[in-house]
């Protein structure tokens, strides 16, 4: 899709150059009070959007992709807690430190979210039109009238067929696919700078699936806002996104352009990861696991967290945690193995299917 | 649409056929006579129960009675009171108006308070107004409604004096008061028992508001009004309550046999004319044929009640509407 | 009627709003079986001539005219009514000896089946003489030949109640807006809240002082003191409750009028067997019985539920009536006198059990108390505590009201907490204790030919003086054989806000003299200047 | 660990509920223990008319009533009818109600159907003015049938309950599973039975508490058990001529009846929650 | 021993549901519509779709866990749908099913070593110690531990409990397993392991698998022959090298196009599909695609005649009247 093959922006640190990013994620930690403890579901995390990018955010089930977006609007409460020291930058603009109605006025305004579930995140009893309308009335001292009207032409251009019929539906009486369209287009009716779409497409069939792939990068261009796409399917990132952020444990593991990423990866649960996939296009005998599962985040092992799951881990990997090393300008991977790369061999067996 | 209310009637007429029959035998094979008259004044030998006995068919073998009943209660006919000697219609057609006002006020207050006190305990779920709130509307709800009317009587009515203690209408007032002033007469005395009545029903629906609510905070969809921008209040109110709607309906609907229960209570403490007292006392009179279209109205109310909710449950969710 | 012939303010004026438990069934007197139906429609519909507050039923110097100006002893058994003139139903005719004959009929007809037609066997017939004099025919010659002409017969309009079938007249619309010829016309009734009636200006007799009177029906017995604390209500009848009575006692707004009470109630022996066969194995036995009479307390029991509101009767006479005597007296308390007895009797504690047993048949017997009572139920309480210290098991078993009578009229029972009204005549204790009684009012089957000659007697004798020894001694008899314990007999108190002046109170209808009570204008709140004439 | 444990564990760190619990188990407690706990004979009347009415103090803790009776020694014997057509007719309840949910849920469509209108029918019915007639027109009902005809005119709620959930379990893979593993009818519902069961227990808890406030309402009116045996009703009634005079005759029973039905109301909330199979993931 | 292991012939499999408020409305859900194939012992069919076309209807009506409408399952030869309880319940032994969601298809009330046993019992294939040592045996042929045994299920993640599943069809040592979209639910590196544990017990036990998933590269990775479904029918079946290399039906190239790849450096033209696929209670008159359809020769044809699987190449047949 996205076929302009923009140079692939390096995570700079600001202050390098004038310009500031358009989000920054500096040391993000969520916890949620469990039963067993406290659940550390984001642990450190660092990330930064430049205006208009598209980012891709993979990871498996439960390393903290939907935490960290929701944590990025403050609204992992009332369970969930963001901890001291975590910063969030909105355009330089600190959003863990805005007063609530400060806050207010950014979510959906300038920072909108789609999630996965287009059923469960629109509100069953209530007309779409009218949720859409909504959210430009939160923002704008506008009309009714002219809310309604912004909310038909939103799902114009998001391609829903007699927008002003289907404005007066209910959840309920669409489709899927139209469903998400639905979200979408109330994500974006304010023209937001950043779009987070937690998994958007994971409830969709394929078919749907692409259609809507189509339409963010469609909309994307027209409206030039970032985009903040989490998913666990490597294929969607590497067709959709010019830079990945790989997550494993509530942190960062491996953040590269996306080519490079998938051409090498530095981190072995990327590596694992991407051996891991069956594929359409080549065919294997004999599919490469991931030993052993994700542990709870409630305990992280001590060191590297992917250390229990690698086939590589010596003594270092239990002791020592990694930072972010830089693997190659713009590659970093939060592994000893960057910078002792001999180690890159397995004990059992050699490496599977190399990508 | 159709189809739906005729499946609901039959269902209804069902359940009334089935009162019908369970009240009449009931009433009629309990031990003990009929008073045929208030006994107060009555010393009346067994001629003369005799003579009265025959005069309402009681002589007669119960099915015999029983299809005759039926007869007439197919023609609209519910029979005459054996104690106040009018027929059943007037008896049960004036006092039925007033157990409807009484229940239909109590049924709007405790669903608006309940639903408040629930919505404010989910929004500040965890804090120590959701704790006293909670403590509070679960006391309301086990509290019996006779024991709570007794208390609201003697405070607001005679320590306070703010509220009259009993009756629906100052029958001393001018008769020129016009009819705002009689309306507003009647809501002086209905405030009491309503509010005995709705305080004890606010406490379940407030439970149940709570619960939903609490559900509904924790939906996508909240997440997704949140993300939105929207305040807390629009949040709870437009989101969460709009979708805890339609259960806190179903049961508001499913109350109104818990009315008609504490009205027979509630009724007798405030001398409020309404039906739960005429059946109260019917049943102790043994006036048959009272006490089994009481029982019938009393089915056909708690019917209608769950129709009702029916029908407002599919106005609150559209998922549940016919072009669904 | 309904002149505009007001009365000048400062002399007329004032509601009443008198709360009572019950709704009424029909303001018609001769049908309505209801204490509320009775205590209004008296109020529209006047009898011949009235007792006056010393209740003497015996001579007829007790009664003042109301419909009949004068009346006389044409002979033993024929007794002369000549009507006041002036009387007018309230629809404007006047109220002839048509009407007296008409009203005869209508209480006698069995398709009318008053309560009150048992009241009228002494009369044979009601002839009209001229249009204002009626004749009354007796039977035979007797004393209260006057009492029961009048007391039990209320008069009815002919012309507005001849069409109606006998056998409808207590569901006729009539009986629902009542046209009569009393000091008060009907005006509103709303079932089971209030009925409203509206002083007549037109009355014969002189114009009601009071404007209206209202009756509000309030179940609940603490509601209903509530409303007369709350000035909602200014009268009840009887407080039946000592701790409502000191509750309304420190309303300041409240007075309490004592009365002597027509009440009686008691302990009912059964001295038949079951299903009225042979005589009952415990209280078959005459020297039993008393020893069960004495050993229940009786004076502890008024005491403890009455208070200084109650009195223990001394017998089978109820305090309002003139043969309810000081002096005399039924059985002591005396428990150890009891033990005695039942132990002579054979009546054991052999077991050790605490209660005594003959032959192994243990000395138990049941109690039936309507669950309609409090008092009796409280009182039945405090009786079994007691009896059980003299080794004699009693169980309560409360029953409905209606299951209560029943079982009461078909004698099946062990013994029952009785309540009666009593008439101010004495005369019924021939019903209730006589051996003709048995069988209809006499339920425990006592029968004694001592005492019924002396109660015959005692009816015949020509004046109280005559009669009273004898009904004390038919009295003493009674109480020395116990077929019953009389346990108590409220001292009546009725409420009245103070603002009502000249009441004085009927025990046997305490509304009897209402025409006569009224407000100061000085004293009067805005309901009171209402106006009832419209 | 097993799901029970589960909610078990669960149910111990709820304070509201473990304060329901304790609050329960204590007046069940005392009921049992009433003999030993009373400070007098519930129905011994040492002197109707100079000890009547006494207000709470030193010699009766909770005062005395009308008749001289030990108003605390009364609650305490009261409870135990109150206690025992409670948890009686609860527990009878839920079980026909559980049984005959089960059978619906688990039988053909035609036999659901029929049991369901009937419960629907019966759901409508006037259950007060049908037992205030049943008491009021018969004599002296026994105990037992007061708790056979309460628990007879309230299980249609449990089974529908019941039925509701059985026919989703029915739906769920795991019984489809079982099926294909040849499991017939009886394996099936051998799947659904603990499931049910947790279903059971929350409703037999609640229902606790609304048949103690229905007795205590049919005996207020008179009906039900009769003295001089005390229930917590009848205390309330004999009480409230007295509400004015003697406010804690009638206060003590009355607040009796509350914590306990608070107390089991606390109690089964806990319960539904620890027992909540989307929990119990 | 001759033929298919498993001959299914014309299955259709409707379902009435109640529809409108308060289900006044039938409506019938053709879910499967004639549908015909054969797998052979130690053979894997592929079967891929959109959401709702009816896969998982077709592989429950295979188990006759759904009645079937029309049509016929052979299974080693005999009428599945011929045969008595009992004699149904033999051939039980012999199929077995795996289900989509992990966490919904084991009783959460029951331990694993019984929800594993409960088919040896029923089966009476081992009893007690025998039992037992059976049940390890199986937890440990598909990796998990005996100390599994005594343990619930939710003590377990998906790809566990999903082993479990596994263990459980295999403890009745069955030819025959319908997989349902077996990994759908689990994490990518989870489902690479339960997809080679599949592969080593069809190698070890020469087991025949039905394997649905709407993952085309899953279904790739599994399955030598692929059946494509679209609203109750197959629109192309074939060996899985044709398919994916040239496919013919329309929808079949579009689901192919759809598909993600994850390599940066690959970039295909997608085929974009207009509208949703249409309610299989209503279906669209003729091709059920056609409403959709993109082939630039779609003509009248299409919307009036149902195509039926045609025969193209060996053995790869397609429902397209134009393909070719
Ligand atoms: N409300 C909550 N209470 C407790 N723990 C939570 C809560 N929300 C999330 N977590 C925990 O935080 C961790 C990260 O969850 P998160 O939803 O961010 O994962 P994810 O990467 O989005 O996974 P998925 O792909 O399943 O959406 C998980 O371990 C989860 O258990
Ligand atoms: N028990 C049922 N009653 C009524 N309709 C059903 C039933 N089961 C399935 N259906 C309907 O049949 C159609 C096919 O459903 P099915 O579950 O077989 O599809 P599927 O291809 O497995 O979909 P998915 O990929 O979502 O699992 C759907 O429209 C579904 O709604
Ligand atoms: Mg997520
Ligand atoms: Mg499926």
């Amino acid at each position: 899709m996205t076929g302009s093959a923009t140079p692939a922006t390096p995570a700079t640190p600001p202050g390098r150059e004038a310009r500031v990013p358009l989000l920054e994620l500096r040391d993000l930690r969520v916890t949620f009070p469990v039963a067993g403890g406290v659940a550390r579901a984001v642990d450190g995390l660092d990330l930064l959007v430049e205006a208009g990018e598209t980012v891709g955010l993979v990871g498996e089930s439960g390393c903290g992709k939907s935490v960290t977006a929701l944590a990025i609007l403050r609204l992992v409460g009332p369970d969930g807690h963001i901890a001291h020291g975590s910063s969030v930058r909105l355009e330089g603009r600190d959003l863990l430190a805005l007063p609530g109605k400060e806050m207010r006025a950014v979510r959906g305004n300038h920072v909108a979210l789609v999630f996965q579930e287009p059923l469960s995140a629109l509100n069953p009893v209530l007309r779409i039109g009218a949720q859409i309308a909504e959210a430009v009335r939160a923002h704008e001292s506008v009309t009714r009238a002219t809310a309604r009207w912004r909310a038909i032409e939103m799902l114009t251009m998001v391609g829903l067929p007699e927008a002003e019929r289907r404005a007066r539906q209910y959840p309920h009486q669409l489709s899927g696919g139209m469903r998400q369209r639905v979200m979408i287009a109330m994500a974006l009716v304010c023209r937001p700078k950043l779009l987070i779409a937690d998994e958007p497409t994971t409830a969709l069939d394929v078919t749907i699936q692409a259609e809507i792939l189509e339409l963010l990068a469609e909309l994307q261009r027209k409206l030039g806002m970032a985009v903040l796409l989490i998913t666990h399917n490597l294929g969607l990132v590497a067709e959709t996104t010019q830079r990945v952020a790989v997550m494993y444990g509530g942190q960062i593991v491996e953040e590269a352009a996306t080519e490079a990423l998938f051409a090498r990866a530095a981190h072995p649960y990327t590596e694992g990861l991407l051996a891991a996939v069956p594929r359409l296009d080549e065919p294997r005998e004999r599919l490469r696991v991931i030993p052993g599962q994700v542990p709870p985040a409630t305990s992280w092992p001590a060191g590297c967290r992917f250390h229990p799951r690698c086939p590589y881990a010596w003594e270092r990997c239990r002791t020592e945690a990694p930072p972010l090393l830089e693997a190659a300008p713009g590659h970093r991977a939060r592994c000893w193995l960057v910078e002792e790369p001999a180690r890159r061999t397995r004990a059992d067996a050699p490496p599977g299917e190399k990508p | 649409m159709l189809g739906f209310l005729a499946r609901r009637l039959a269902l209804a007429a069902l359940t009334v056929l089935a009162v019908v029959t369970i009240t009449f035998a009931l009433v009629h094979l309990a031990p003990g006579e009929p008073m045929l008259g208030n006994a107060e004044r009555m010393r009346a030998d067994s001629a003369t129960i005799a003579r009265q006995r025959a005069r309402f068919g009681l002589d007669r073998p119960i099915a015999t009675q029983f299809a005759f009943y039926l007869a007439n209660l197919a023609r609209g006919e519910l029979g005459e009171s054996f104690v106040r000697h009018r027929p059943v219609a007037l008896v049960l057609g004036e006092a039925l108006p007033n157990t409807l006002l009484l229940g239909a006020v109590a049924l709007a207050a405790s669903f608006l308070l309940g639903v408040a006190i629930g919505s404010v305990q989910a929004a500040r779920r965890g804090t120590w107004v959701d704790g006293v709130l909670s403590i509070g509307s679960l006391a309301c709800y086990s509290t019996p409604s006779f024991w709570l009317g007794l208390v609201l009587l003697l405070v607001f009515g005679q320590q306070l004096g703010w509220l009259p203690v009993a009756g629906m209408t100052d029958p001393a007032a001018p008769e020129h008061v016009g009819p705002l002033g009689r309306a507003l007469d009647v809501l002086r005395h209905l405030l009491l028992p309503a509010a005995t009545l709705a305080l004890v029903n606010a406490g379940a629906i407030a439970r149940f508001e709570r619960g939903a609510l609490v559900d509904a905070l924790g939906a996508e969809f909240v997440r997704t009004a949140r993300a939105k921008g929207l305040s807390p209040a629009a949040v709870l109110v437009k989101h969460a309550g709009r979708s805890a709607l339609a259960p806190v309906l179903t049961l508001a609907g499913l109350s109104v046999p818990a009315l008609l229960t504490g009205s027979v209570l509630v009724e007798s403490v405030f001398g409020w004319p309404g039906m739960g007292r005429v059946t109260y006392e019917a049943i102790f009179a043994r006036d048959y044929n009272v006490v089994t279209a009481a029982a019938m109205i009393a089915g056909i109310l708690v019917a209608l009640g769950s129709l009702l909710a029916d029908l407002a449950v599919a106005r609150a969710d559209p998922r549940q509407r016919p072009d669904a | 009627a309904g002149g505009s012939d007001s009365p000048s303010a400062g002399t007329a004026g004032g509601t009443l709003v008198i709360v009572v438990p019950g709704d009424g069934d029909v303001l018609l007197p001769p049908v309505t079986t209801t204490a509320t139906g009775a205590l209004v429609s008296d109020r529209i519909f006047p009898r011949l001539a009235e007792l006056t507050l010393a209740l003497n039923t015996v001579d007829d110097a007790g009664y003042t005219p109301v419909l009949a100006r004068r009346w006389e002893h044409l002979d033993a058994t024929t007794l002369l009514f000549r009507l006041d003139p002036r009387a007018r139903w309230q629809d404007g005719r006047p109220v002839t000896a048509d009407d007296v004959v008409f009203t005869f009929e209508v209480y006698r007809d069995t398709l009318v089946n008053s309560p009150l037609r048992p009241n009228l066997e002494g009369i044979a017939a009601v002839t009209r003489e001229d249009s204002l004099t009626v004749a009354f025919h007796f039977r035979r010659a007797y004393p209260e030949q006057l009492y029961d002409a009048t007391y039990h017969l209320r008069v009815l309009p002919k012309h507005l109640l001849d069409s109606i079938p006998r056998g409808r007249l207590a569901s006729s619309p009539f009986g629902r807006h009542p046209v009569g010829s009393g000091p008060f016309r009907f005006v509103r009734w709303r079932p089971n809240s209030d009925i409203v009636l509206a002083a007549d200006s037109g009355y014969f007799l002189g114009r009601p002082r009071l404007d209206r009177l209202i009756w509000r029906i309030t179940p609940d017995i603490a509601t209903a003191v509530s409303m007369l604390i709350t000035g909602e209500a200014d009268a009840m009848e009887v407080i039946p409750q000592r701790e409502e009575i000191e509750r309304a006692l420190r309303a300041p707004a409240l007075r309490l009028v004592p009365y002597p009470s027509p009440f009686l109630a008691g302990i009912l022996f059964n001295l038949r067997g079951p299903r009225g066969a042979g005589a009952h194995p415990v209280f078959g036995d005459r020297d039993t019985r008393r020893a069960v009479a004495m050993a229940v307390d009786r004076a502890t029991i008024v005491s403890s539920v009455f208070g200084q509101y109650g009195e223990v009767p001394i017998g089978a006479a109820s305090p309002m009536q003139w043969i309810a005597e000081r002096g005399a007296g039924q059985l002591p308390y005396d428990p150890v006198r009891a033990a005695r007895t039942l132990e002579e009797r054979g009546w054991r504690d052999a077991d050790g059990d605490g209660l005594r047993e003959r032959g192994g048949v243990p000395l138990r017997f049941t109690l039936l108390v309507p669950t309609t009572s409090r008092p009796r139920q409280r009182a039945a309480v405090l009786a079994q505590a007691q009896l059980r210290t003299v080794g004699v098991d009693m169980r309560i078993q409360p029953v409905e009201f209606t299951l209560f009578e029943r079982r009461s009229a078909d004698g099946d029972f062990d013994a029952l907490f009785f309540s009666r009204t009593l008439d101010p005549s004495p005369a019924s204790l021939l019903q209730f204790w006589s051996s003709a009684g048995i069988g209809s009012n006499n339920a425990g089957g006592y029968g004694s030919p001592g005492f019924d000659s002396l109660v015959l007697a005692a009816i015949a004798a020509p004046s109280r003086a005559a009669a009273s020894p004898l009904w004390r001694r038919a009295l003493e008899r009674l109480n020395d054989d116990a077929p019953a314990i009389f346990v108590y007999s409220p001292r009546n108190h009725a409420a009245m806000h103070r603002r009502f002046e000249h009441v004085t109170i009927r025990p046997d209808n305490w509304l009897a003299t209402v025409a006569e009570w009224s407000v100061a204008a000085g004293l009067r709140l805005p309901r009171d200047r209402v106006g009832g004439d419209r | 660990m097993s799901p029970w444990r589960l909610a078990w564990r669960r149910l111990r760190v709820n304070r509201a509920a473990v304060a329901g619990g304790v609050l329960a188990g204590l007046i069940a407690l005392a009921t049992i223990a009433a003999p030993l706990l009373a400070p007098a004979d519930p129905l011994a009347q040492p002197d109707p008319v100079g000890l009547q009415n006494l207000p709470p103090g030193a010699g009766h803790l909770l005062g005395t009533d009308g008749f001289s009776r030990d108003v605390l020694s009364r609650t305490l014997y009261g409870a135990r009818v109150s206690l025992a057509v409670g948890l009686l007719a609860a527990l009878l309840a839920v079980l026909v109600g559980g049984g005959v949910g089960f059978a619906a849920g688990l039988s053909r469509p035609a036999v659901d159907r029929l049991l369901m209108r009937g419960v629907d029918v019966a759901l409508a019915l006037p259950r007060v003015f049908l037992l205030l007639a049943v008491f009021a027109l018969w004599e002296g009902v026994p105990l037992a049938a007061v708790i056979l005809l309460i628990a007879g005119t309230g299980w249609f709620e449990s089974s529908r309950l019941v039925r509701a959930h059985v026919r989703s379990l029915r739906d769920s893979d795991f019984v489809a599973a079982a099926r294909a593993l040849g499991a017939g009818r009886a394996g099936v519902a051998r799947h659904l039975l603990p499931h049910v069961g947790a279903t059971l227990i929350v409703c037999a808890t609640l229902d606790i508490g609304n048949i103690i406030l229905l007795e205590a309402g049919l005996s207020y009116l008179g009906l039900g058990v009769q003295p001089p045996t005390p229930t917590w009703g009848n205390m309330i009634l004999e009480g409230k001529d007295l509400l004015f005079a003697a406010p804690w005759i009638a206060l003590a029973p009355g607040l009796a009846l509350l914590f306990t039905v608070v107390a089991f109301n606390l109690l089964g909330d806990g319960l539904r929650d620890a027992l909540d199979p989307r929990r119990a993931r | 021993m001759t033929g298919p292991l498993l001959d299914v012939r014309e299955l259709a499999t409707h379902f009435t549901r109640r529809a409108g408020l308060f289900g006044t409305r039938t409506e019938t859900v053709r879910a499967v519509n004639g549908v015909s194939f054969t797998i052979g012992r130690h053979d894997t069919l592929g079967l891929v779709g959109e959401s709702g076309c009816g896969k998982t209807t077709l592989a429950r009506t295979i188990l006759r866990l759904v009645e079937r409408t029309a049509g016929e399952v052979r299974f080693d030869g005999q009428d599945l749908f011929a045969l008595g309880p009992a004699a149904l319940r033999r051939m039980r032994r012999r199929m077995q099913i795996v289900f989509q969601d992990p966490y919904a298809s084991l009783n959460p009330r029951m331990t694993i070593g019984r929800a594993v046993r409960e088919g040896l019992e029923i089966h009476e294939l081992a009893r007690g110690d025998a039992a037992d040592r059976r049940v390890v045996e199986l937890l440990d042929e598909v990796g998990l531990g005996a100390d599994a045994v005594t343990r619930y299920p939710h003590e377990f993640s998906g790809g566990q409990r999903q082993r479990a599943v596994v263990a459980r069809a295999l403890a009745v040592d069955p030819d025959f397993i319908a997989c349902d979209e077996p990994v759908s639910a689990l994490d990518v590196s989870v489902a690479a392991q339960v997809l080679n544990l599949l592969a080593d017990l069809q190698a070890r036990r020469g087991l025949s698998y039905l394997f649905v998933s709407h993952d085309l590269a899953v279904v790739r990775h599994v399955a030598p022959r692929v059946a494509v479904m679209y609203l109750g029918r197959f629109v192309e079946v074939g060996p899985a090298a044709e398919i994916y290399e040239r496919p013919k039906h329309p929808y079949t190239q579009a689901l192919l196009s759809a598909v993600p790849v994850p390599d940066p450096k690959t970039r295909r033209a997608r085929i974009i599909l207009a509208g949703d696929p249409p309610s299989p209670v209503h279906p669209p008159p003729g091709c059920p695609f056609q409403p959709r359809c993109h082939h630039p020769l779609k003509d009248a044809t299409c919307t009036a005649v149902r195509p039926e699987l045609r025969e193209l190449a060996a053995d790869h047949r397609v429902a397209c009247h134009k393909a070719d």
